[in-house]
């Protein structure tokens, strides 16, 4: 991917992730986690990764992030009054990611391109991912199932109100 | 530069076809639910007394009334989100149309044109994807409208436009079983094989069952009677549009007649030949008995953008009829129809299909 | 201005992550937490595409479809505690949540 | 004789002879509740087959080279690190032998049984543990390792604590199988320290292992003491628990509790000749440890006479029997202890037969009488139960050694090896001579007391007095036979060729030389004097035994209460050791024990107390403790 373009869309990501923690209104925060998401779907179709990019989508964009909308709405949450939480924590926060921050720049700084060779035809497309998932991946695959199906049932024994 | 003109003129004979329908639809709408009613429906404005069977009222009076009125904003919404959200809603489904083929190959100057805007390996989860982010202008209109009306509305609404996706998906699922592919265009291309050599080979035969689960699910996700909950102007005003005025407000009406169309296009595209004209190929008619009428290339073209018009047109009509045949549901009607009526019928589709097909190897087609 | 080396996307991917991070731990609202996590796991899956791309592998890139389906899992359950828990304590703040301690 | 085919030997059977009673078990467990009367037949029947299955085993064994052994691998067992004991088992002629009398004697006993439970609700229990008690019993003697034997030493010993307190309602019993179960454990605890030592010193448990080890043993020490000779007591300390010899013996006399067919099985005829066999499958070892051979044969002549004392003065019919068995195991390890075991095997064979018919007899008389066991309430019933009483005149006959008895060969056998064996000690054979008299004696009391002179029993139990079912009088009238002509059995010849000598120049063979007619003869004269004796004090002068008792007076009341080994024992083991858990139990646990116990709780109460401020419930803190432990872990993977 180009570098300029890279730079404008990395931005832009950053300042929508920034916004989904600092935007004290849950709402604008859900939108600009979509931002973040559709933006990141984009460098992933940059990457060569377009299954990837439309799942993103239809999954964060489609499916999780309206479901928060969804509670925030059903909660009727307004926007919030505090929004951080004791002093102690943020400073210990604060100093914690930096921290982080600055190792994880360090440790991925010099990380080597690896070997960039020539992609083989059709990287990224839904076949060769298929592929993959009902080969290699199958068991895993099969057990997200069974990972989502407990998902389904927990969330409405969950929800459900209380008789 | 000449790939990204040939890209753009596509766009925009795609953007001609949808607002063409949608007109055609809009007209539609006031004169068949007349018609329906028994009554003669729009027939007032006219321009120098030409009232065109009241086009003139519906497809210009009615659009600049609504571009002229006062853009209302009331107090203490969140302005941003307000004025984004009709543009979110309608947004999504016009860039939908790109993956939707309209025709075959155009031969001009010794260049291919595939007939399609947007070749994507992808096409059918990109629709879905599409779709799926429709949700976020009603959520936002409702929630940055400030108003209890609104909000409900966009409850009910993002709640039924994610019930139904999911068995929207689950339908177009059983397609990409049956034609082992993700392209719209390939799908199309797929239907116009023969069975037993004279029945086209439309995915409707198939798929009924798909068709049926994704025409219901589709219509759902327009929002339109009988699933017009969002709006329900007997109970919640005007839904989460209630807060909308003008041009605003015209694009929510347009977003619902452009969803109108984008079902009848999906519908077109995958269950009923798209492009495809029976018996049609690219050098001309082969009909069943052995008789063949060759026609140049550019006329084959021709007829199948035209086919793919009328098609689409057809849909556009039926799903006006249904709007004004059926009463609307109530919520809870409305959730199992969906949870337990289309997802389990779609579901079991979906393995019905996929047992046939390993059996079978591949479909007839 | 040459195809972009993949040190860039990681350090995209760290900052993101650190800002996930540090909205999970200084946000009150649970669901702005819930939120912030979401981020975090995009910035790992920014990664491996990145990865992918990087060794010609689309190893990663199923990997990614694994962390989505998990994170649909983890979104559905935890928004429905968060719902049980609101009627309970008509509260969605973390540091209100706390009678799970000695 | 059946002719085996070359090949292989069929060494498959040999499981099968100990699967069948544990098929037996299974059966009576699972299916004995909703068929009870099924366990009558599968009972007796699986024994039967399992005879069968012997008999079939020990065909082939004969076919098989002289002194060979069948082994039958069933399966590994435990293989840990050099550790390796395998459940195999393993038929030589020795546990040819035992096999043939636990199947043969046992099934008589089944049958025997049969009857004698007939009335009994819990008759599918009862023959659930017996079938239990002859598949352990089997596995003891067919074991092919010293481990193996182990377990089944124990299974029999747990069978013999089950059915001593079969009748567990009346607390009697249940004390007396306690009893039998606590004294084993002494004898038991010292077997396993030995089978310790034996596996540390040859790394092997297999008895086939052991002997090929028997040369390097001989040199070995252990603690300065000759490992042999240690080995061999300690193993000789559990022989003496698990076959009642001084000083181990007083569980016996209280296991008659028991019902009679049980005493017959475990407590005459089988289970308590496990020590015997155990020390000669060992012989190999004990010839290397002459002393410990002379404390066996000092032992099993002490107790031979002691026990024959106190049979005397008992009044109890089965108790009576309990000590005639303790004296007769005695005389069995006297013959292990000069160095004959064949003649000890063979006097277990033919102890066997008649002890079992004794017990059998004696059952049935106290059938017959509605339960009375003391003998001054019998007498004259000699033709009220003609069979009970002539088969009990072969069994005293054969026990007192009147030839041509079996008793009189296997016995004659022993105290000639007394004499003449490789370990050859005169006063022994003295002492045993006054055994043997003392047995003939007490013996004939039994016979004339509950058959001969006039009834004593009340009008009551007379009138009852009725002969046994043929079930119980089959059994006693084929063992009858069988200890009428059971001492022609060529026993200890056949046992030669595994009893030999296990190397050459360490222990001289098995005596060859025949006992000279003098001895036989004067061995015949001692059993008559004392049976001639008994007729004389008993039926001709009723009132001898008054006289007799008045004019030893304290003596006479010392052998009644059995020289009060039971009071001594209580005195000196048993509420010492009381005290010492009533200490503990007092005073060491809750100050001690509890108090550590506590303690602990407490600090840990108390350093939490600290620590849970850590625990604040907000779901943040925890984060937060993750986040720190990410620096960590990406420091770590940077710092390189």
């Amino acid at each position: 991917m180009n570098q300029l373009l890279f730079l404008v869309l990395a931005a832009l990501t950053v300042l929508g992730a920034l916004g989904v923690v600092l935007r004290t209104n849950p709402v604008h925060s859900a939108l600009a986690l979509v931002a973040t998401l559709f933006l990141l779907s984009v460098l992933f179709v940059g990457l060569d990764a377009q299954l990837v990019a439309v799942l993103q989508i239809i999954v964060y964009a489609g499916a999780i992030v309206v479901l928060f909308l969804f509670v925030i709405m059903l909660l009727n949450l307004q926007t919030d009054v505090r929004v951080l939480g004791g002093g102690t924590l943020v400073a210990a926060a604060l100093a914690g990611g930096l921290a982080l921050a600055a190792l994880l720049v360090a440790a991925v700084r010099g990380a080597s391109p690896g070997p960039r060779g020539a992609l083989p035809a059709g990287f990224g497309a839904t076949v060769s991912l298929a592929h993959k998932l009902f080969t290699d991946y199958l068991l895993s695959f099969e057990l997200t199932s069974i990972l989502l199906l407990v998902a389904v049932v927990g969330a409405v024994a969950l929800a459900q109100k209380k008789r | 530069m000449v790939d990204v003109a040939i890209v753009a003129a596509k766009a925009l004979v795609v953007v001609l076809i949808v607002l063409l329908t949608m007109g055609h639809g809009v007209f539609f709408e006031r004169k068949v639910s007349a018609i329906i009613q028994d009554r003669i429906g729009a027939n007032r404005a006219s321009i120098f007394g030409v009232a065109a069977l009241g086009i003139i009222n519906t497809l210009v009076a009615d659009p600049l009334k609504f571009l002229l009125k006062e853009d209302i904003v009331p107090a203490n919404v969140d302005r941003l989100l307000h004025f984004l959200a009709p543009v979110l809603s309608v947004l999504p489904l016009l860039v939908t149309f790109a993956v939707v083929p309209f025709g075959d190959v155009l031969v001009v100057g010794g260049r291919s044109i595939d007939l399609q805007a947007a070749e994507l390996d992808v096409g059918v989860l990109y629709v879905l994807a599409m779709v799926a982010m429709a949700v976020y202008g009603v959520v936002l209109a409702g929630w940055a409208s400030n108003n209890r009306w609104s909000l409900l509305g966009a409850v009910r609404g993002s709640a039924q436009m994610i019930s139904y996706e999911i068995a929207m998906g689950l339908a177009l699922i059983a397609v990409v079983l049956t034609y082992e592919t993700l392209d719209l265009q390939t799908i199309v291309r797929a239907q116009g094989a023969l069975l037993w050599g004279w029945l086209p080979a439309w995915g409707v035969l198939y798929q009924p069952l798909a068709f049926v689960v994704f025409m219901t699910a589709g219509i759902a996700e327009s929002k339109r009677i009988p699933f017009d909950l969002p709006e329900s102007e007997s109970e919640l005003v005007s839904g989460y549009f209630t807060e909308y005025s003008g041009a605003k407000h015209l694009m929510f009406m347009m977003s619902d007649f452009v969803e109108v169309v984008l079902v009848a296009a999906l519908v077109t595209t995958l269950f009923f030949g798209g492009w495809q004209v029976p018996y049609l190929l690219r050098d001309g008619f082969h009909f069943p008995g052995g008789s063949t009428v060759p026609l140049p290339s550019l006329a084959v073209t021709g007829l199948q953008v035209l086919a793919f018009v009328l098609k689409l047109h057809c849909f556009t009509l039926l799903q006006i009829v249904i709007r004004w045949t059926l009463p609307r549901f109530r919520y809870d009607q409305l959730m199992r129809l969906g949870w337990q009526g289309l997802l389990p019928l779609s579901l079991a589709n979906v393995v019905a299909s996929a047992f046939v097909i390993v059996f079978l190897q591949r479909p007839a087609a | 201005m040459g195809p972009t080396p993949l040190s860039w996307y990681l350090v995209l991917s760290a900052v993101l992550f650190v800002i996930g991070a540090l909205g999970v731990l200084v946000r009150r609202n649970i669901i702005v937490i819930f939120m912030a996590i979401e981020l975090m796991l995009n910035a790992v899956n920014l990664t491996f595409v990145a990865f992918a791309r990087s060794l010609a592998s689309t190893d990663g890139q199923v990997i990614v479809f694994f962390v989505m389906t998990v994170a649909a899992a983890e979104a559905a359950v935890g928004l429905a505690i968060i719902l049980a828990m609101f009627r309970n304590r008509e509260t969605v703040n973390a540091d209100e949540i706390t009678s799970l301690r000695w | 004789m059946v002719t085996m085919a070359a090949g292989p030997l069929p060494t498959e059977l040999l499981r099968w002879i100990v699967a069948l009673p544990a098929a037996g078990v299974l059966w009576h467990v699972s299916a004995g509740r909703r068929w009870p009367a099924s366990a009558r037949v599968v009972g007796p029947g699986v024994v039967l087959g399992a005879f069968a299955v012997a008999l079939a085993a020990v065909a082939a064994l004969h076919a098989a080279p002289e002194g060979a052994a069948l082994r039958d691998h069933v399966a590994g067992w435990i293989a840990a690190g050099p550790f390796q004991a395998d459940a195999a088992l393993r038929l030589d002629r020795l546990s040819a032998v035992m096999t043939l009398v636990v199947t043969g004697i046992g099934f008589l006993i089944h049958v025997y049984s049969v009857g004698y439970m007939h009335d009994d609700p819990d008759s599918v229990r009862f023959f659930t543990y017996l079938n239990l008690f002859i598949t352990a019993m089997l596995v003891l003697v067919l074991a092919d390792n010293l481990l193996l034997l182990f377990v089944g030493w124990e299974g029999v010993g747990l069978c013999s604590y089950l059915l001593i307190g079969f009748w567990y309602t009346d607390t009697a019993n249940a004390v007396a199988g306690k009893k039998a179960f606590l004294v084993n454990r002494i004898g038991d605890a010292a077997f396993l320290v030995g089978l310790f030592l034996l596996w540390n010193a040859t790394g092997t448990l297999d008895f086939a292992g052991l002997d090929a080890r028997l040369s390097d043993l001989a040199t070995m020490t252990v603690g300065g003491w000759s490992l042999p000779l240690v080995a061999g007591l300690l193993l000789l300390a559990g022989a003496c628990g698990k076959s009642a010899q001084i000083p181990l013996y007083v569980w016996l006399p209280d296991a008659m509790a028991g019902p009679t067919p049980v005493s017959a099985l475990i407590h005459a005829a089988t289970m308590v000749t496990a020590g015997v066999y155990l020390v000669a499958r060992l012989h190999g070892l004990y010839a290397l440890a002459p002393a410990a051979l002379a404390v066996v044969a000092v032992i099993g002549t002490a107790t031979a006479l002691f026990a024959a004392v106190i049979g005397t003065a008992q009044t109890d019919i089965k108790r009576v029997l309990a000590y005639s068995t303790i004296s007769q195991l005695g005389f069995m390890f006297l013959g292990l202890g000069v160095g004959v075991p064949g003649a000890a095997i063979f006097h277990v064979v033919t102890h066997a037969f008649f002890k079992a018919l004794l017990f059998l007899g004696a059952g049935s008389v106290i059938h017959a009488l509605g339960g009375e066991q003391d003998m001054r309430r019998m007498g004259g019933l000699a033709r009220r139960l003609p069979v009970t009483f002539w088969t009990m005149v072969a069994a005293t006959l054969a026990i007192a050694g009147i030839p041509p008895l079996s008793g009189f060969f296997s016995k004659d056998e022993i105290v000639w090896g007394a004499f003449a064996g490789p370990h050859a000690a005169p006063v022994l054979g003295v002492v045993a001579y006054t055994a043997a008299f003392l047995t003939a004696f007490y013996m004939g009391r039994l016979l004339c007391m509950t058959f001969l002179g006039e009834c004593r029993a009340s009008e009551e139990v007379q009138h009852h007095v009725h002969e046994s079912p043929w079930t119980m009088l089959g059994p006693l009238v084929v063992l009858a036979a069988l200890a009428v002509g059971g001492g022609f059995l060529p026993v200890p010849r056949y046992l030669d060729p595994v009893l030999g000598a296990p190397l050459p120049g360490i222990a001289a063979a098995h005596a060859e030389t025949p006992a000279p007619l003098g001895v036989l003869a004067l061995a015949t004269l001692v059993a008559a004097a004392g049976l001639a004796l008994a007729y004389w004090m008993y039926v001709v002068q009723p009132a001898m035994p008054w006289i007799v008792t008045a004019q030893l007076g304290g003596f006479y009341r010392l052998v009644r209460d059995k020289f009060r080994v039971d009071e001594l024992y209580d005195g000196v083991v048993v509420r010492p050791l009381f005290a010492l858990a009533g200490f503990f139990a007092r005073v060491f646990d809750p100050a001690v024990v509890d108090g550590a116990v506590n303690g602990a709780g407490v600090a840990v109460a108390a350093t939490s107390a600290l620590w849970r401020r850590l625990q604040t419930g907000n779901v943040q803190h925890y984060a937060l403790s993750f986040l720190l432990g990410a620096i960590v872990l990406v420091a770590w993977f940077v710092r390189g």
